[in-house]
């Protein structure tokens, strides 16, 4: 398909920046935690669910998306939140834990919330959908054509949620888009050990006014097409759509999972068809870019990240009784 | 001269409020099960589809998570949805959606997100309803932070603090009593009916009501519980017992105050509680007393509330651990005896 | 199809039982509450919901179980429990809460517990889809070929229980069947405006391993047929099944309903099709029984309701103090 | 001459229960996420699933209504089943199975429906997993009648109390503290090891532990708050303050006697918890010193919990947030002024 330069160059640009803000969230990760491993210790604490190899789920169909739609992403939220274009630097700050953070270090990398983009997430497998969806229902009611997208994991269409909320918004024909990212894995449960049902767009079939998709092999541009016209049957108010991408989860569920339940050659094999390489080799094949151009995109996108975490470094921490604040309003 | 009151029913109180907010503000919608021509299962937005229509009043599929997390999704983007989980027994199937995202999301967006929403539900038994469809479930609500929970026990009451709920900026838990709403179908008790004013007004979320003076006793219910406990009131004034009761209409806020100087002025205390007892409403507010008024009590608290069994079916059998006036009085005669 | 003459008159007797018996529940939860209804009064006190012109369903898969073979059922429970053969004395003592109960009064009518028929019922609405998948799975571990049967209205059907249930039942192939019976009402909401798919059995299609079978127009027979082959499935541990059974609700949600929200003219037209009258038309029309032969299966099953009637009511209360009995053992 | 002891961590001690009870019993199975080859993401299950093999110990799909349904729908066919939900955090997506049915099931059956079956759930926080992932929700689960409630605090007890558990009629609520399972992913506490017998045995259900005797207050703990209140102790000895210790083990049924009798002879009290202040554990003890104890108390109760918060991530947030040793201390030291 025909995509058009500057959102192919846009989408190589927000996931080089996603694989870099995840390198760079590794170490700030590791560090405190050598040589013993504490997950409540060093500037990082807490659980750390990263997304490098899962980055064209996320600029496929925010390629699509405005400020005034909706993103609700789950426990593995940090290439939505880019896409989506949530502030970094308060990002990167409530990572850290620290005052200028998009919760004043409440809420940490799981809770993520930043209103300007209309972006969320959360911890609790599958909640997102019934936010998207609500966000979905407001934008009807005011009668704009926002849309609202929920990603999940593949596990995640297994909880009832899914179900509920697909119902409803085919019901109501809502403009919601559920993507579903197939990393073949829930923690250590493989798909076909919690699925029963080869790739969830099939389940479409159990509502009217549903669209099912399915992008095989992580394909950004192919995510971006059928998104394209997921986004625009919401917006026309046609029903709600769920877009399955098979996609790849390079690193363990989370940092410091000793991932004994996995194939050693699994990864070594997943790296080699790595999304960002071959969306690269396509924008220098095709001529969309020159390599020098390319260079400069991923030194934007590196300089951003690196601005971020300096900004969150060297932000200060909440005073401890601000933790009695924000309860009520 | 006599002028004659405006009455209502409890279930119609709400629904003036709430007819009254939409008026007010064209976010407020309304969605649940059955709230659109049937008006409720208890009535509570009786009347709201014929006059906004099936746009802001929305009768939802069984699948209570979808429709409150749905609530929670248009109140982040600016709506105030009020929705309706029809009874509180039914709050396991989407718990999830209340405690750990409407409470929640204000605290964990340090205050960035703001979710302006109504969860109004019907609580309560005594009609026989058996095990998953009598509880008041008020301590289960209350434990977790993040959201107001209120019971009122009035009409006036339950207009007023619906205005307020409705107004509010912050999550509220409104739990209402089925057989104070007034319906035809159920036992009709003289405080399903009440004076209301036809005008919109409010009352504040997080006061509690002395609803009778008294100098011997301090006995503090919520919803049917304050009425027995009004009730036991009577009965003790015969026997020459004065007792105050307290409403405490909201369990988030707690005014812990309005308990505090009755305590200290009556040094008696006795919580009724139709929920079950331990980990519940009487412990909280006894363990109020005991850390903070501990010297004021000339006697034992005496805590009244379900003793810890599921809520039987069989009439007898559901009596026997729901309390009432008389228990209460007799409680109270005991204590003063100590 | 040709069905064996004795599951045939089976059907209609157990029919005809399940019918008598409600209408004598009608009378009994009336008592006390005249003239003015009030839920909790009388020898039948909260609420009643009833079957009428639901048996088709019940029957048409209960001819396939044994005692062994377990039956979940909802709030609306009473052609379940007689057609699975629960105790039927200390079940309508248990409605009018006896002692002599199956629940020694602490139930009611939607707790309904007989464990020497297995069967069980419950008020939340598809809680008990899951708890049916338990007794399968019991049933799988055990190595017999039992099977288990959840019944749902089709309001449940769009409750995440009914998706999650499906999923790990098809996954595991469980010995289980969700039979939903579409009355076409949810109380007063009708399936067009709860459930985006036109009958529950394509969502069979959300699971692999799994069939969904429709009957359509209330028929018995069919659903005896289409039951067979659910129940034959399971048992050779092929996976899970779906029935959908179009079926009449002549009464109310519940005895007191106002019914505001359903046209005049529904239950009529409804009561015109009644299934009891078109299988004895069948009985009678085949020569499976003569008039006189059916006429003795009508004595035969209202005796037996009338005697459980008598049973209930002669039965004591528990004394009021037993309320602390049986929290724990 | 000292013999060895035999060391374990609290994951090992659980682990070793149930497979010990797998052995005796062919009914026993355990379901839940991530319980197979991961051997449970808290170590509960390690090693089960090579042992029994995967009709025994089974991974489920992430659907937690279901899979709790279908453990109590066993359990009714006479199956004995274990099944983790994973973080008691999570309650939400479930509870319906949870307090509608086992819990209420045996009763609404007159006891003729026994659920001879374990809901195992990690619980606790303090290490900046924030408000979705660190709670105890103990008093959420102990407000509701019909499930034991336990939650122990060292391997001993852990792998004793499991055994108990597994073999008991009724359902369990088991929860065990994270922290204290010895992970090695997780802060290693001294008192996530402890001495644990090879050979299977039992700790009845129901009963508190004196862990450290004292005679001029009574600090009653609950899992990691129990270390906390040992910890205090020894600082208040240096002070000298003589502090007796409760570990209370089990919510429900809950030991009053073994309080009461510590109260009566301290005449002071202070409860700790790692839940929700309001409406929990604390009320409840408080609650029955007011009722039961209230001429034996010489100082107002105190109550430590956590302050109606959701638990924040930032580490100095949540610290400030968390009852530990200095602030039990500290609060012990004020009372004794009283
Ligand atoms: C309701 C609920 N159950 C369980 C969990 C624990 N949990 C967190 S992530 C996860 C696996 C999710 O798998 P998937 O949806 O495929 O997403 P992925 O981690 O692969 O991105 C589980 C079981 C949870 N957070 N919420
Ligand atoms: C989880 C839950 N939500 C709501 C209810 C209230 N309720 C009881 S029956 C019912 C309608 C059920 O409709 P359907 O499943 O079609 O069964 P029917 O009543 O038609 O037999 C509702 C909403 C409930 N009992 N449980
Ligand atoms: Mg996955
Ligand atoms: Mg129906």
């Amino acid at each position: 398909m025909s995509i058009p330069k500057e959102k192919l160059l846009w989408m190589y640009e927000t996931m080089v920046k996603s694989r870099y803000y995840e390198e760079q969230l590794v170490e700030a990760y590791a560090e405190g935690k050598k040589p013993v491993f504490n997950i409540g210790a060093g500037p990082v604490p807490g659980e750390m669910h990263l997304s490098n190899g899962q980055e064209p789920a996320a600029v496929g169909i925010c390629a699509h998306l405005t400020k005034d739609d909706t993103v609700a992403s789950p426990h593995r939220p940090h290439h939505h939140a880019i896409a989506k274009g949530v502030n970094l630097n308060r990002m990167t700050a409530e990572i850290f834990g620290k005052e200028t953070g998009l919760g004043k270090g409440k809420g940490g990398h799981m809770h993520l919330f930043d209103p300007e983009v209309k972006f969320s997430c959360g911890g609790i497998v599958a909640a997102g959908i019934p936010q998207a969806a609500g966000a979905a229902l407001a934008a009807k009611q005011k009668g704009t054509d926002s849309v609202a997208v929920a990603f999940i994991g593949e596990g995640a269409a297994n909880a009832g949620a899914f179900h509920e909320t697909l119902n409803m918004a085919a019901l109501w024909k809502l403009p919601l888009i559920v993507v579903v990212e197939n990393n073949s894995w829930g923690i250590s449960v493989p798909k076909t050990a919690s699925t029963a049902i080869s790739s969830n767009d099939k389940r479409a079939a159990a509502y009217e006014n549903t669209t099912g998709y399915l992008v095989e092999d992580n394909d950004p541009i192919e995510m971006y097409r059928v998104s394209q016209e997921a986004v625009e049957r919401a917006r026309r108010g046609e029903g709600p759509s769920i877009i399955e991408i098979e996609t790849f989860r390079f690193l363990g569920h989370f940092q410091g999972d000793p991932e004994l339940y996995r194939e050693k050659d699994e990864v070594p094999s997943l790296l080699l068809r790595d999304p960002i390489e071959r969306i690269k080799n396509k924008i220098l094949s095709e001529g969309a870019a020159s390599e020098n151009e390319v260079e400069q995109l991923e030194n934007k996108a590196k300089n951003e990240v690196d601005a971020a975490f300096q900004f969150a470094r060297e932000s200060e921490y909440p005073k401890p009784e601000a933790a009695l604040e924000d309860v009520f309003c | 001269m006599q002028t004659t009151k405006r009455m209502l029913t409890g279930n119609k109180a709400m629904a003036e409020a709430i007819a009254q907010e939409m008026e007010r503000d064209p976010n407020v919608f309304v969605l649940g099960e059955d709230v659109g021509k049937y008006g409720g299962i208890f009535g509570a937005t009786q009347g709201l589809l014929e006059k906004f229509g099936d746009k802001r009043v929305l009768d939802t599929p069984i699948s209570e998570t979808a429709f409150i997390g749905a609530a929670i999704g248009a109140a982040a983007e600016g709506m105030r949805p009020i929705v309706e989980l029809m009874f509180v027994d039914f709050f396991g199937v989407c718990m999830d959606q209340i405690y750990n995202h409407m409470a929640k999301i204000p605290y964990m967006s340090g205050g960035n997100v703001k979710l302006p929403m109504v969860l109004m539900t019907g609580v309560g038994g005594g009609y026989s309803d058996a095990a998953q469809h009598s509880q008041t479930l008020y301590a289960t609500f209350a434990h977790l932070p993040g959201m107001k929970v209120v019971a009122p026990s009035t009409p006036y009451d339950l207009k007023g603090m619906m205005a307020s709920a409705i107004r509010d900026d912050n999550p509220v838990v409104f739990m209402f009593h089925k057989t104070l709403q007034g319906l035809g179908w159920m036992d009709q008790v003289d405080e399903s009916v009440g004076e209301v004013p036809e005008e919109a007004y409010t009352v504040p979320l997080g006061k509690a009501n002395v609803v009778r003076e008294g100098t011997d006793v301090t006995i503090v219910g919520i919803q049917m519980m304050t009425h027995q406990a009004v009730a036991a009131a009577k009965i003790l004034e015969n026997q020459g017992i004065s007792a105050e009761v307290i409403d405490i209409r909201s369990l988030v806020p707690l005014d812990k105050e309005t308990i505090l100087n009755s305590v200290r002025k009556t040094h008696r205390l006795v919580v009724v509680d139709e929920d079950y007892k331990s980990y519940g409403f009487t412990s909280e507010i006894a363990a109020i007393a005991a850390e903070e008024a501990l010297y004021e009590l000339e006697a034992p608290v005496k805590r009244l509330a379900i003793p810890d069994v599921p809520i039987p079916y069989s009439r007898d059998l559901e009596k026997y651990v729901l309390p009432n006036a008389q228990k209460i009085a007799d409680a109270v005669v005991k204590l003063m005896k100590e």
